[in-house]
This record gives structure tokens, sequence and C-alpha cells, in this order.
């Protein structure tokens, strides 16, 4: 397979594009693997391409039910940042953002991480201490950051509102200068693509109906396209993932909900970063091709529908022509609902499960685009090793037992 | 009682003296006596108590209100019901209710001040009130003699037809009373 | 050249009433009842913008919501909008239109240079270049994100206003084509309640262009008298220029009705746009058809129109796209064009038929009228620079796979295309019907219904007038015999029209190597040619939706309601599949684009984007210089700044005021709940961590609720007014929370427990009198209670009166001040208050607000929920286990705190922290460490909650959770802030002020 | 947007209720007597069905009652309501 560059495009436009080859094979599930991964979003892709890389695994397959990138990975917003609060969220976040800085070059493939950073709004007073709680502790933990006022906010995006009149006025802000957005689809392709230069097969329109187990012990699935068998399998399926826990007999603190987004017809450029608002409850971009690219908050109820209420997209529109008032002419084209796995604590759960070979990575709520290669990377360590990697760990699926819950809810809010 | 001028309705800071010409007419009945009443209607001597006080038995017909005297009493959920009497008697009645009450499993609760009432009619009043309450308000299914609780915007609100048809009235909490006033002021912008 | 292409006569323009427009800076005119498109073309103007990628030129193609290529920047300044669709723009007088996406201008764009470059950007090149050197990434980005986007955006605030508006209905349809209003008409005249809604100005849809006769008389004049007729019913509501944008769940729909747009500007006020939500009981979707384009190289070329966008153009507006046509088509619908330009004096090159032969009634017509028809061949290429001059025709094979013979060279300057025809199905996809294929028609039919709606007529790919009557009949009567009502209408009488069948024709086979020759466009929009599909389909992405996502098909202002279809079609014989088995992309919404402002509504600003609740004494507040805070959707006074003061120096002044003498703050907004009942005493011991059993009645008491996992969710004191009545505090911010928990348990744990709860929020007012003079003001103003320390003791409740008004008067303090909480009803709110400032006037009584209330209880170290805990905060971790009671076996949250993570011994805790300088106040947020010079990361000991410079202790004071801060008193800690300043600490207890608290038991 | 039926006040607009997750999840009687696992069980873990959900909303706005439905997470359709103690 050819490496990606200018001089292979140059080569390829002399033969008029005839000769690229495919960017993945479609192989036929074979019946044995050493290791399978169910869910071909960012995460299993990720996770299948450094199990491949860093672990040396390339008999494996990610099966996946629909078509690669297909869920949440070619639903969410793609906002890119590290600078959570707690330190167990700042460290695997912040592993995360290194390996987006080097992931376009490792794939071979341009996922157009653009680090023009992000601004987390401040409107109360609580906010802001809120804000300078996270920002002190993502510097101590060696993340980039610092707290911005309100005239500098406007001073780097002039079509900002900072009246202090307004109903929740703009009083600060946190600013992560590496944080960013990055081309969604090209992140699961990019995947895809490396993994498959290494070995692995990607299996799709393959789902999973069952997991088979032997005294404890998971030996494969039964899939719509027959028994594929293995020793250790990774389930990475974001909103589903109760489903597959309970083909595997227990259940997860995971409630699904639809998570709303939607984008605006595309405008030439007028928003060079990202504005994110918890108090006010919505969070914009501008996409390379031009679109404001907004997300809206969770619904409340339980949903796997892939869409949500107007209500929420309501407020949410509001809440942005808020923030933004020379965008009240501006037009939505488009919107859209992902399902987002849900933990009481609003973080992940990654790691070992009762049945032993059994391995899930999930739960991460309207967080998980940012962390598509860290967590491929530890959940690639956990699922090869057995064992949980020193930053997946206190991620443990135990930690609803121990009561020792790593509270992003202060930090995060709904917004990601 | 103090003087009645000592008293300051939630919507003193709101005029809707000058809508636009073909806007509903909005205006304020302050000071109302609302009580909150609560009690089960299986058990008799509840129903009995409230029958000797007010003359009428509490509405057991979800989202109804019935009428006796000088006494409203709207039905607020199964063991739930708010009484409004004319002003300053809010005390006499609960004080009644109370001796009436005094070993029944029930409550009496005085949000005279808690609450308030507005007055909405004129052609365009369902109009101005669908602006953003969700009710279906056509008098095919929201008839006099019945009444709901729903929202308005962001604020909540009590809402019944009035009997003549001219439109409805509206009973809404004090805190939130100014910000739905300035709504439908804003609201009316589009009956000029 | 200017009106040379507007017929003498016909069309529903208004030649009285000129139009004048400007567009790119030159003025043209129109009639009123032509759209920017028309007018455009009247004046012999084709080309009107450039492609996204290639800034190619491109010309007006369709008539309507479909059009890619017609997008313009309308007006200037404030009144700009960015992306507004030529086709759908009403003309009206002034209006100043742009072309996007092209500079410096139209004529002579620089970026079209693009087009050069062509081949060094095939579908998703940016996914294989621009990665190194790594740095350069941004740059490159610049670049392409320069080169992306359509219009611009507004750069001024909107001045128009939107309005929102909800409604019900038995039956709501959408279309007021001729098949929307035989169902209204049907459901109409039963008597329901019936909506119908259509995007255009006119209802007529289509037929307004049409010939045909409906009840004998001609279709426009049946229209006419139709809406005449749904009009004059009470129950029925039209709305013009109304687009359903959206089918949610329960037949909910969402409408935009543009209300001033068609104005000129001056003439503009009010409303803007109004976002209607219909919930109907029954939908009948009348939303018709769309043509579709057909692919061949150089397809898009100004001068290529749509068949029926011609028909439209002459009929409705009476102007001629042009001198000279050719005609190509794969089915019937084209010919009626054919006849269309003939009545309009457009002379007819040649009608070109993909299928080897016609003969329909239609297709015979158009022969016998003497027009040339070529069977079984295509258009292949056109020629021309910024303007189709000629066209290439060969001859096609039978099954459409190939070109063979000699090119015919045909000049022309109108080539109309028609690739058969798309029902919109977008509404019935969006409501859950999955679109089903159909072979025969080629198009996607609406799927079976999931909720209770119905297509009708083109909606449902019935392109003949009589039988979309007759279904659209059956609709409404259908319809309104669901909501209760007799109806029997019969259908409008027309005449039937048979047609031959189509030849499906996704892409005219290329003369070229695949790859090769000029582009076959399927997206015009975001210039995705026949190629890029190839391209996609050859690297691995074989899914409808991956192709859609590699080429951007669909992506555009237009959501590809022109070139979908087409692009399903070419994906699918590229992978040798049926157009059954790749599917379509997922219809969602917005059907077309929707302002921001009109989703938004009125809910924006200061007063309405969220509600803001005032207290009775809101307006003394205003009246005495009060800042707020926002807590919660409440505005609480901040401070009270005198002369200019500053935030400290206003605090300084009002912290030592009150410990001095007496201050005042309005404690209204916390929350106020009503527990009655027997069980009410049992009832709070669930909720609360302490005892409650044994209050005495007249007795308040502090209490903590935790969530179930141990939590400290909300606190607050509770009087125990009677013995089965209790009168609760909770948090300003917590209220509607705590009541709605508390309702929770009640009605689905313990339903046996005879416990009522009422919020009483609203009805007190509250005002709370601190300092040391705070009894001798209450005592002045409140009768009937004895306030001597020995008979009104701390935590005690009276009540009394203030004159003749009773009043309620707790003694307790969140201060470490003697203090009472005077409540009064609200109305009488601001009464009772003045009463006091007079009362305490010969104290210097001073109001304050909740900063001032801030450091007053940091000096005491009480806590308030939400500052100092953030979720994983326990009542231990406060140091505060005294309220939790070591004799109850159960309550809320207690099991939790027996987990292991709650009982380690190292849980941050609460502390208090004085630093070494006194004067230096650590930042709130700021994080606490034990070796500031540690490398990264460095590992963290806690933050500082609340901190405050407190005059009344002479120096700085806060609070902080420490890593097992309760046993590290006397200990030394650092807080490590921004630009390198470290302030040094020495963790305390959190008492700072009056340590044995003689003052709040004075 | 739902609509749902309160079993109280009838059908009314999904902006009227709240959530309030999965129903039928009984509080132990004797919470000091269950080990922390089957606390965390009843504290956290949820059936988060793709299908069939039994659930409790709260008629915010209206009513204030409680009450259980019986929707499907998939296609939202409310199947049934009822009230507090009640079967579906």
């Amino acid at each position: 397979m050819s490496k990606y560059s200018i001089f292979s495009l140059a080569r390829n436009a002399m033969s008029y594009h005839q000769n690229w080859a495919a960017a993945w094979r479609s192989p036929e599930p074979k019946q044995q693997y050493d290791a399978i991964i169910i869910g071909g979003g960012g995460h299993g892709l990720a996770t299948a391409y450094y199990m491949a890389k860093e672990h040396g695994m390339t008999n494996i397959a990610v099966l996946e039910k629909g078509w690669i990138g297909g869920g949440n990975t070619g639903r969410n917003t793609t906002i890119v940042r590290s600078n959570y609060l707690w330190d167990e969220s700042a460290h695997l976040y912040e592993k995360s953002m290194k390996l987006w800085e080097g992931l376009s070059q490792d794939l071979n493939y341009n996922v157009m991480f653009s680090q023009r950073g992000v601004y987390n709004l401040g409107h109360t007073l609580q906010d802001m201490r809120d804000i300078q709680r996270r920002v002190n502790a993502n510097r101590l933990n060696g993340i980039d950051g610092h707290v911005v006022s309100a005239q500098e906010i406007k001073a780097a995006i002039p079509h900002i509102n900072i009246d202090q009149g307004c109903r929740y006025p703009i009083l600060g802000a946190s600013f992560q200068p590496r944080g960013g957005v990055a081309r969604h689809d090209a992140v699961a392709w990019g995947f895809a693509r490396g993994a498959d230069r290494r070995g692995v097969d990607i299996i799709q329109n393959c789902e999973v109906t069952s997991i088979l187990q032997e005294n404890g012990m998971v030996t494969g699935v039964e899939t719509s396209r027959g028994k594929i068998m293995a020793p250790k399998v990774g389930v990475v399926v974001a909103g589903h993932c109760s489903v597959l826990a309970d083909m595997a007999g227990f259940r997860m603190p995971i409630e699904s909900h639809p998570l709303q987004a939607l984008v605006s017809e595309p405008i030439k450029p007028i928003l060079d970063t990202v504005v994110m608002s918890n108090a006010v409850h919505g969070y914009v971009s501008q996409s390379d091709k031009g679109d404001l690219v907004i997300g809206a908050g969770i619904d409340s109820y339980n949903g796997y529908g892939q869409r949500g209420s107007f209500s929420g997209i309501e407020h949410t529109v509001s809440a942005i022509v808020e923030l933004f008032p020379i965008f009240s002419r501006v037009r939505m084209n488009r919107q859209w609902g992902g399902i987002v796995d849900t933990a009481p604590d609003a973080c992940p759960i990654i790691g070992n499960t009762p049945v032993k070979g059994l391995y899930f990575n999930c739960g991460w709520g309207t967080g998980g685009f940012k962390a598509t290669p860290g967590s491929g990377w530890v959940f690639a360590h956990n699922v090869a090793t057995g064992e949980p990697h020193e930053l997946n760990r206190p991620f443990a699926l135990d930690r609803f037992v121990t009561g020792h819950l790593i509270d992003e809810h202060g930090a995060a809010g709904v917004a990601h | 009682m103090p003087d009645l001028f000592q008293q300051h309705s939630p919507l003193v800071q709101i005029d809707f003296g000058e809508l636009q010409d073909n806007a509903p007419t909005i205006e304020e009945t302050p000071f109302l006596g609302y009580l909150n009443l609560r009690g089960k209607t299986s058990n008799m001597a509840f129903v009995a108590a409230v029958l000797k006080v007010l003359g009428v038995e509490p509405p057991t017909t979800a989202n109804t209100m019935v009428e006796s005297g000088d006494y409203r009493i709207y039905w607020l959920g199964p063991d739930e019901w708010l009484v409004i009497t004319p002003t300053g008697q809010a005390g006499k009645v609960q004080s009644e209710l109370n001796a009436e009450l005094k070993d029944v499993f029930s409550s009496i609760v005085d949000n005279s001040s808690g609450l308030t009432l507005l007055k909405i009619t004129g052609e365009n009043a369902t109009k101005l009130l669908n602006r953003d309450c969700p009710l279906d308000l056509h008098p095919w299914v929201f008839k006099p003699g019945q009444c709901a609780q729903t929202r308005f915007a962001k604020a909540g609100m009590t809402i019944a037809p009035l009997r003549d048809g001219s439109g409805f009235e509206i009973i809404i909490r004090r805190s939130f009373a100014d910000y739905i006033g300035l709504w439908m002021q804003d609201a009316c912008v589009e009956f000029e | 050249m200017s009106k040379n292409y507007r017929l003498a006569e016909g069309g529903r323009i208004n030649r009285e009433h000129t139009v004048n427009f400007q567009f790119n800076g030159k003025s043209y005119s129109g009639f009123a009842g032509d759209t920017l498109a028309s007018a455009l073309l009247a004046n012999g103007v084709h080309m009107v913008g450039r492609s996204w990628k290639y800034h190619r030129p491109r010309g007006i193609l369709s008539a309507g919501a479909e059009e890619p290529n017609a997008i313009f920047q309308l007006e200037k300044g404030k009144y700009t909008v960015p992306n507004a669709r030529g086709t759908q723009v009403e003309l009206y007088d002034n209006l100043d239109a742009s072309s996007v996406n092209c500079w410096p201008s139209l004529d002579f764009d620089l970026m079209s240079i693009n087009s050069k470059f062509a081949r060094m950007m095939p579908a998703g090149f940016y996914y294989k270049t621009f990665m190194w050197p790594k740095s350069m990434w941004m740059k490159y980005e610049h670049f392409i994100r320069k080169a992306s986007g359509l219009g611009e955006s507004p750069r001024q605030n909107d001045p128009d206003r939107y309005e929102h508006a909800h409604a019900h209905c038995d039956l709501l349809v959408v279309g007021g084509g001729i098949a929307g209003l035989t169902a209204a008409l049907a459901a109409g005249r039963a008597g329901a309640r019936v909506m119908l809604v259509d995007e255009q100005a006119e209802f007529g849809g289509l037929t307004l262009n049409s010939h045909a006769q409906i009840e004998g008389k001609s279709a426009s004049q049946w229209i006419e008298d139709t809406v005449a007729e749904l009009q004059a019913m009470e129950e029925v509501t039209l709305l013009n220029r109304a687009t359903a944008f959206g089918y949610h769940d329960y037949n909910f729909l969402t409408v935009n009705q543009r209300l001033t747009d068609h104005l000129p500007l001056s003439e503009r006020k009010s409303g803007r746009e109004k976002v209607w939500q219909i919930r109907a009981h029954q939908v009948v979707l009348a939303t018709g058809a769309a043509e579709r384009p057909l692919v061949f190289a150089n397809n898009d070329r100004p001068g290529v129109m749509l068949a029926s966008a011609v028909s439209t153009y002459v009929n409705r507006y009476a102007v001629k796209p042009g001198n000279r046509v050719v005609i190509f088509t794969n089915n019937d619908s084209a010919y009626q064009t054919a006849l269309d330009c003939k009545a309009a004096g457009i002379e007819i090159a040649v009608v070109v038929d993909a299928r080897a032969q016609s003969s329909s009634e239609l297709a015979n017509t158009v022969r016998s009228a003497g027009i040339e028809v070529l069977n079984g061949s295509a258009v292949v290429d056109t020629s021309g620079g910024k303007h189709v001059s000629s066209v290439k025709v060969m001859n096609l094979a039978a099954d459409g796979k190939s070109v063979s013979g000699s090119v015919k060279n045909i000049s022309c300057d109108l080539l109309a295309v028609s690739s058969g025809w798309s029902p919109v199905v977008h509404l019935s996809s969006q409501s859950g019907a999955k679109a089903i294929w159909n072979d025969d028609q080629a198009m996607f039919l609406p799927g079976t219904p999931t909720q209770a709606q119905v297509s009708v007529g083109a909606a449902n790919g019935t392109l003949d007038l009589k039988n979309s009557l007759h279904q659209a009949a059956l609709a409404g009567n259908a319809a309104a015999k669901a909501c209760g009502f007799d109806s029997d209408m019969a259908a409008p009488s027309a005449e039937a029209l048979a047609s031959e069948a189509i030849l499906p024709l996704w892409q005219v086979p290329s003369i070229h190597a695949s790859g090769r020759g000029p582009k076959a466009f399927v997206d015009m929009q975001n210039d995705v040619g026949v190629a890029d599909i190839q391209l996609a389909a050859r690297e691995g992405f074989h899914s409808v939706e991956h192709v859609k996502r590699y080429t951007a098909m669909g992506f555009g202002t237009d959501q590809g309601k022109l070139g979908n279809i087409n692009g399903m079609g070419v994906l699918a014989q590229t992978l040798g599949q049926s157009i059954a088995e790749t599917g379509t992309t997922t219809y969602r919404p917005n059907y077309t684009p929707v302002s921001f402002g009109a989703i938004a509504g009125q809910n924006l600003g200061d007063e309405l984007f969220d509600p803001v609740r005032k207290t009775a004494m809101h307006a003394w507040h205003e009246e005495n210089g009060a800042e707020f805070e926002n807590v919660g959707q409440w505005k609480r006074p901040w401070y009270y700044p005198r002369n200019g003061e500053s935030l400290d120096e206003a605090v300084n002044r009002e912290c030592l005021a009150t410990r001095e003498s007496v201050g005042i703050l309005d404690a209204s907004t916390l929350g106020k709940i009503e527990v009655v009942g027997r069980d009410a005493a049992k009832f709070l011991e669930m909720i609360y961590t302490n005892n409650w059993m044994k209050l005495e009645v007249g007795k308040a008491r502090y209490g903590f609720m935790l969530g179930e996992d141990g939590m400290v969710m909300d606190d607050g004191v509770t009087v125990r007014i009677a013995e089965n009545h209790f009168y609760m505090h909770t948090t300003t911010g917590g209220a509607a929370g705590v009541l709605a928990w508390m309702e929770r348990w009640l009605q689905t744990e313990w339903p046996e427990l005879e416990v009522f709860l009422t919020s009483v929020t609203d009805h007190w007012a509250t005002a709370a009198v601190v300092g040391p003079n705070s009894r001798r003001v209450v005592s002045a103003v409140c009768d009937g209670i004895d306030f001597s320390a020995d008979n009104f003791k701390f935590m005690d409740s009276r009540v009394g009166k203030i004159g003749d008004l009773e009043c309620r008067v707790n003694r307790i303090s969140f201060s470490g001040e003697l203090a009472y909480e005077v409540n009064v009803p609200a109305n009488y709110g601001r009464y009772m208050w003045e009463e006091l400032m007079q009362a305490g006037a010969e104290y210097n009584i001073t109001p304050y607000g909740t900063e001032t209330m801030h450091v007053l209880r940091a000096e005491k170290g009480y806590v308030i929920v939400g500052q100092d805990t953030d979720g994983s905060v326990t009542v231990e971790d406060l140091g505060m286990s005294w309220a939790l009671s070591k004799t109850k076996t159960d309550y809320i949250g207690k099991r939790s705190l027996n987990r292991p993570d709650t009982l380690r011994k190292d849980r941050k805790q609460l502390v208090g922290l004085v630093t070494e300088d006194p004067k230096t106040v650590i930042p709130e947020g700021a994080q606490l460490v034990d070796n500031p010079g540690a490398p990264m990361p460095v590992p963290m000991a806690g933050h500082v909650s609340s901190s405050y410079y407190s005059a009344c202790c002479g120096h700085s004071i806060a609070m902080a959770l420490v890593k097992g801060g309760h046993h590290r008193t006397g200990e030394t800690v650092y807080a490590p802030l921004a630009n390198d300043r470290v302030i040094k600490a020495t963790i305390t207890d959190t008492n700072f002020y009056d340590k044995e608290g003689a003052k709040a038991n004075a | 947007m739902l609509l749902i039926e309160c079993p109280y006040c009838g059908e009314r607009d999904e902006t009227e209720f709240s959530y309030a997750g999965e129903a039928h999840i009984a509080r132990p009687l004797e919470t000091e007597k269950l080990n922390d696992a089957e606390w965390a069980d009843y504290l956290f873990m949820r059936k988060n069905p793709k299908g069939a959900h039994r659930e409790q909303w709260l008629h915010a706005a209206g009513c204030r009652r409680y009450f259980n439905a019986e929707r499907d997470t998939v296609n939202y359709k409310v199947k049934s309501t009822y009230k507090i103690g009640e079967q579906s």
C-alpha cells in the first residue's frame, strides 16, 4: 500500500487516480483471532491500531455492525482538549492530546487536527472559581491553559458578546491553546487504514449477537456473519455498551442518552477558535468547510434513537445567538443526534469485567471524541496484557463499588 | 390586617396599560388569597370539612375547577387544590379549614403572596398565550370549568378559560411574574 | 439586453409594478411576483455564481428549494443574509444581491485557477497531504479555510425580531399544491381543525404553471377558488411562505414562516420570521417532487436548467431562459417543457430522449408540433465559456451503458434536462418512514408510516393530476374521520394522462476513459463529480454514508436535494449493486435552512433569555444602587457600592458595619418548603443526616441533605412550627431540585407516610437583620415577641406582628452574629424592609449583599454548598460529623458513607488557611501543593474553595479542601499561581472569628 | 418531541415533564446489611435497555406527580403510563 503524500497524489493524478489502493480491505471474517474488538468507531479502530503497533498483535479483527465511524465518531462536534480538572482525567486526556499532536504523521493520514485553542466560558462567580481551580490544576499537571478576562476574550473573538448587562454575561474563560478540533471521519478512516496496513481485519456489517463464554472466560462471539472465536474480546461500542454487557451477563452503571448537534450553512471564516459554555449550554466552532458546528446538551431521557427533542435545539440555538448575536441571520442547515453512554461521574469505564478475557471501554459520555487516540492506546494495553495501564487503572468498573468516583461533573458539565 | 396600600404586587414594575392596538388586554388582579390545600378525597372527613368551610367538595376530576360563592377551587393534583379567596380572606379560610381538619391528614398553606393572577382577554388572547405555551387552548378542548397547570415560556402557570369566553386567567408565581410580564409585553409587538 | 428575455404576455407577475434591484453592483429591474432568479433570467443573466471547489461558472439550475447554484448574499450591513437561494427570494424594491465565493469578481475569479489543478484535488485529497512539515498544517489550514464557505456572516447585530407559536390541529397538510389543497378542503369541509402550510408566497405549487383543467376550470382558477373557500373556514389556518422544516416524534412538526423578507427593507417591521411548533393528530404530506438533472460532461455550465424549471420560468414568470433550447430527457415530463417553450416562442433545436422510443400522447403531440425528437440519444458534453453555446449528442445504447456513433454538435443557449422525478420524501423519512426504492418509477417512495401521516400526490410518486387529486381527497377524508368528523368529499375531477416508462440514467456514459475527460457533476454545490464517487468506491468507501462523507456529496445548503439520488445511482452502478441495496443517506431536519434567530425566537437578551427571578424588595435594591449577582435564576444584591466604592471597599464597609452595629440582607431567595403531616419528623429523619424527632416546637435546627451516594447535596435550617409541621429552608439554587427530590421519596418510595410538601418560596419575603444591634432593630419593628436573650434564644422561632401584619421571626445566624430573620408575606416585603431600615437608621443599619454574606460566614467557617462542596464532599470531609446522627439506622446516603473510599483517611477535608502575608488573599480556585518546586506533574494537596480579605479579622482568610487536612493543622502549604507567584499559607481550623460563639448567643 | 400521557392530567408536551430514570428500583430496606457490591448495584447499575424501558417521569410543570411509563428507547413511543404502585 502506497504512502500518502503530495508526491503520491501527483503520481496518481498522472494516472487519473485509477491506481489508488483501497484504504482498507474488506476481508471475510476468519474463524479464529487472537483478539476481537467489537465496535468500529474511532475508539475501537484506535484500539486495534495500537494493539498492532505497540503490542505486535496483528491477528485481530474489528467487528462493526454498520459502517466504520458511523456512530458517535461521525456525529460529534470534534472538539479536542485536555484541560480536565481531576488528575486521573487530566493524565488520560493529556496522553490523548500528545498522541493527537503527532497523529496525522503517525497514521500517514491527515486528520486535520487544528490546534486553534478552546475557550471554556464562565458566566457566574462560581463558574470563575471553578475555572481558576481547573486551570491551576492543569498547569500543575503540565497541561497548558490560562484564565482570560472578558476583554481578552473579546480581543481574540471580536464577534462575541461580552456585554455585562446580558442575562449571563461572560465574566472570563479558561483558554487551552493546544485544544482545537479535528476532522472526525478522517480519524476513523486513518486508524482503520493504519490498522489494516498492520494486518487487522476490519469487518463491517457484522453485528455481534452474543458473547460466548466458558467457565467465566470469553471464547468468542456469535455474529450476523457467523461464529468468530477469540480468547480476548474488547468491547468499544459507546452508546450500546449496556446491550453488550447484557449479552455478557452483567450490568453497567451506564445510561444512554441522545445528544444533539447541528450545523449552519457554510459561511466564510468568522470564528477561528472553539467556544464552549456550560452555563448557557452551547458550544461552537467553525469547520474547515465553513459550517458553524454547534453542540447541544443531552436529552434527559434514555434513548437509542439518534435523535433528541426540538426543545433542546431551541435552547442551544438561543444560547449561541446570545453569545454571538451576529449569527442570528445565519441559518441552521442540519441537525442530528448521537447516543452517548454516561456514567454517574461523567467519566469513562475502561478495564476488566467480571468475565475473564472480556474488556470494556465505554462511558465516555459527551467527551469521547477528544480521547480517541488515548482511549485506544490504553485500551490496547489493557486488552493485550490483560491488565490496565496506569492511566486507565482509576477508570475501573469497581470504582462504583468502592465509591472512588472521579467526579468530572463539576468540571465538565454537559459540554465537551 | 395592615393597610392594603402597604402591599406591592409582584408586577409593580410592569405597565400593561399601553400595549399595541390589537394586543389582548392584560390585567392583573392583585392580592387575592391563595391557599394550597392538600388531603385525600378517599377520606370522607377531609371532603366533609372542605364542603363545610368552602361550600363545595374539592373537585376530583383532573384539570377542573369549581366555584362556590366567593371561592374558587382549582384541581392541582389528585390530593392538591388551589383555593382562591377574595382579598384578605385567606387567613380566615385557612383558620376555618385548620379547625375542621385538625385531626385529618391534610395541609393548608397560605401562598397568597406567592401567586398573582392575570386576565388576558380579547381576540388575540389565545395567540398571545400560545406564543410559548404548548397547551391546546382551543375552546373545543379547553372549556370553561377546566383548568390546567402548564408552562409559559420558561415559567410555570395555572390557566383557566374565563366563563364568558373572553379569554383566560392565568396564575403565576411572584418571582417569575416580572419575567412573564416582560415576555408578554415583548410578544405583543406582533399585535400592532 | 435588459428585458430581452421577458415574454410579452402571460405569467403571474404584476407588470404594473416594476421592481428595481441590484446584482453585483449593477442595476436591473423586474416585476412584482418575480423571484430574484426569474428577474435575473429576464435580464439575460444566467451565470450567478462560482462553484465551491473549482470556482467553475454556475448558473440558475432550478426554480425552487433544491437550487444548488444560485446562492446569493442579500443586502449589506445589519440586514445581510448569506446563502439565500435566488430561486426562492421574492423580488422587492431595491433588493441588493451579490454572488458568493468569487474574488475579485464573478466574471474574473482568481480562484478559478483551482480548476487548472483539479486533477490534484480529487475527493478527499486533503487527507493525503498537507502533513509535512508537521508545523505547517495550521498554515495550510488557514488557506483551506479561506477558500471554504459560501456567503458571509453578518458583522452587525440583527435588527429584526423573531417569534414562536404553538399550534394544534386535527390535520396538518404540508404543501399547498393541488394535492395539499384538496386534502385540506376535504377535512375542512367536514369541520376539522386544519392547518395548511406552504413554502411559497402563492398556494398552488407547480400546478400554477400548468395549463391543465380541474373541475372543468383552469387549474389556476380552481386553486384561487379553493384557497378562497379554505380561507373562509373558521377552523382552517393557511400559512404561506411557511416551510415545514422538521418532522419529529408524536406528529410534532416545526414550521418556519417568513413574514417580512419579501418586503423592501424600509417597509419591514415587527417579526421577521415565526417558528411554529405544531402538534397534529393527522398529517398529510403533499410536498411534491423535485426533478433530477442528468449527469454528463460539463453538465454544470450556465444555461443548463431543469426542464420543469424552464417551464416554470416560462409559464409562471413569463421569462425566456434562452432563445434556442435543446431538451434532454429520459422520461415524459420534459415533453411538456417542449410545448411550453414552443408556446413561448423559444426555438426548439431538438428533444434528445435517452429512451429508444417515446410514443405517449404527449410525445406525439410534441412531434406533431413539428419538434424534432432524437430517441436513443444522449447529450454527452456541452460547449461554451460562461454559457452553454452548443451540445454534443451521440447515440445511446438501449441499456444506457454506452454511447456510440458520430457526435452531433447542436447549437443552443439553453439545455433543459430531466432525469425523472424524486418525491420529496424528506419529511416522511424524518417521521420514521424509511424511504423505499421503486425500480419501475426509478424513485424513492415514502415508506410505511410509523406515525399518523400519509403522503399524497407527487410526494407519493403520483405524478399525474387525476390520481393525485384522488389520493388527496381520500387522505383528507380519512384524516377527518380519524378525528371524529364525517367526511366523504369526492375528488375534484381532472383528466388522466398516461405516460411511458422512464429509462433510469444515472450518468451518461462517458466517451472518455474512467477518471478522464471533462467533469460530470453530481453535486453541483460541492463540486462532486462522477469520478469522485468512483474514486471513493475504489478506495473502499462503499457505504453510501462513507461516500457522502468522503466526497462531501449532499453536504451543501441544498442538502443534496438535486444530486443525491443520481449519486446513489452512480455508486450503485460502480459497485455493481442495486440502488435499493445502496440505500439513501439519512434525511434529517432541516428541510431547508432556518435562521438561528428564528429558532431562538424571543428567548434572548437580559430579560428573556432565561427567567429573571426577583424578590419583593428587588426594586428597593435597584433604587439603592445595588450591584446584582446571578444566583441560579435569581438576581440577588451582590453589594451596595456608595460613592464609587470598589467591591472590596464596599464589602469591607458592609462587614464592619454589620459586625459593629447592624446589617440587613435580603434572604428571600432561599427555598422554603412546608412539611406537614403526622410523619413529617419521621420523613425528615430520612432526608436529613441528623435527628428531628425530638426537636421542640418553636425551635430550629440546621441539617445536611445527602445524595444517596453520601455526598452533600443541600443544607439549611428547618423550624418546627408545630408538632406535625416543619418549615424547611433550602439553598437558593437547590430549591426546586430539593422539592422534587423529597416528593420523589414520598411518592415513589414511602407513599404510606402522611406528609405533604408545599413550596412557599415565593410567598415569604425574608430580611436577615444581623449584628449586635439587631435585637434593638427587630424589637422596634416587631410587636408581640419577647426578644430578651433568655426568652428568645438562638435557634428559636417566634410569631409576632408588624403593625397588624403577622410575621415570623427566626433567631438564626449565618454570620456568627446575633441575628434575626424576619419573614412576612411577600406582598408586604418591601413594607417590612422599609420599616426595618427606618428603625435601624439610628444604628446605621447597612444593607449588604451576597459578597459580604460570604465573608461573614467564612469568618465563622460556615460552608456554602456548591462552593465549598462539589459533589464529591461528605459531611465528615467538612469536619461537621456532629451533624451525622449516630443513633439512626438509616437515612438517605448513610450506607454510602461506609464504602472504602468514603472511609479513606486521606480524603480532601475542609480546613482554614491563613496566609503568611496577612494582606495577601489567595485566589479562590488556587491549587495547594506541599512542594512547589516538585517536577511536573506536581502532586496537589487540595484547593482553595473560599477566600476573602476579612476586615474584621484584619487579615485574609480562606477555606480549602486538603488531603488529610483535619490532621494537618499548623502545617504549611503553598498555592502556586500563574506567572510563577507562590503564596505560602498555614493550615488552621475554619473558625476565624469569635471562636467561642459569644456573639451569636448574646 | 414526546407527547406523554400523565396518568392524571392526560397528554401533555414533553417540556412539561422531567425524566427521573429507571423505574421499579426499590430502595433496600436494611441498607446497613448490604455489602458494597450490593449497594453499588442499587445505586448505579442500570438496565439501560435498547427497546422497552420502564421509567419514571415527573409532571413537573403540571400536577407534580411522579408516574411510571413504559417507553421504547429506540422509537421513543410511550406504550403506557401508570401511576406509582400500579402495574403497567
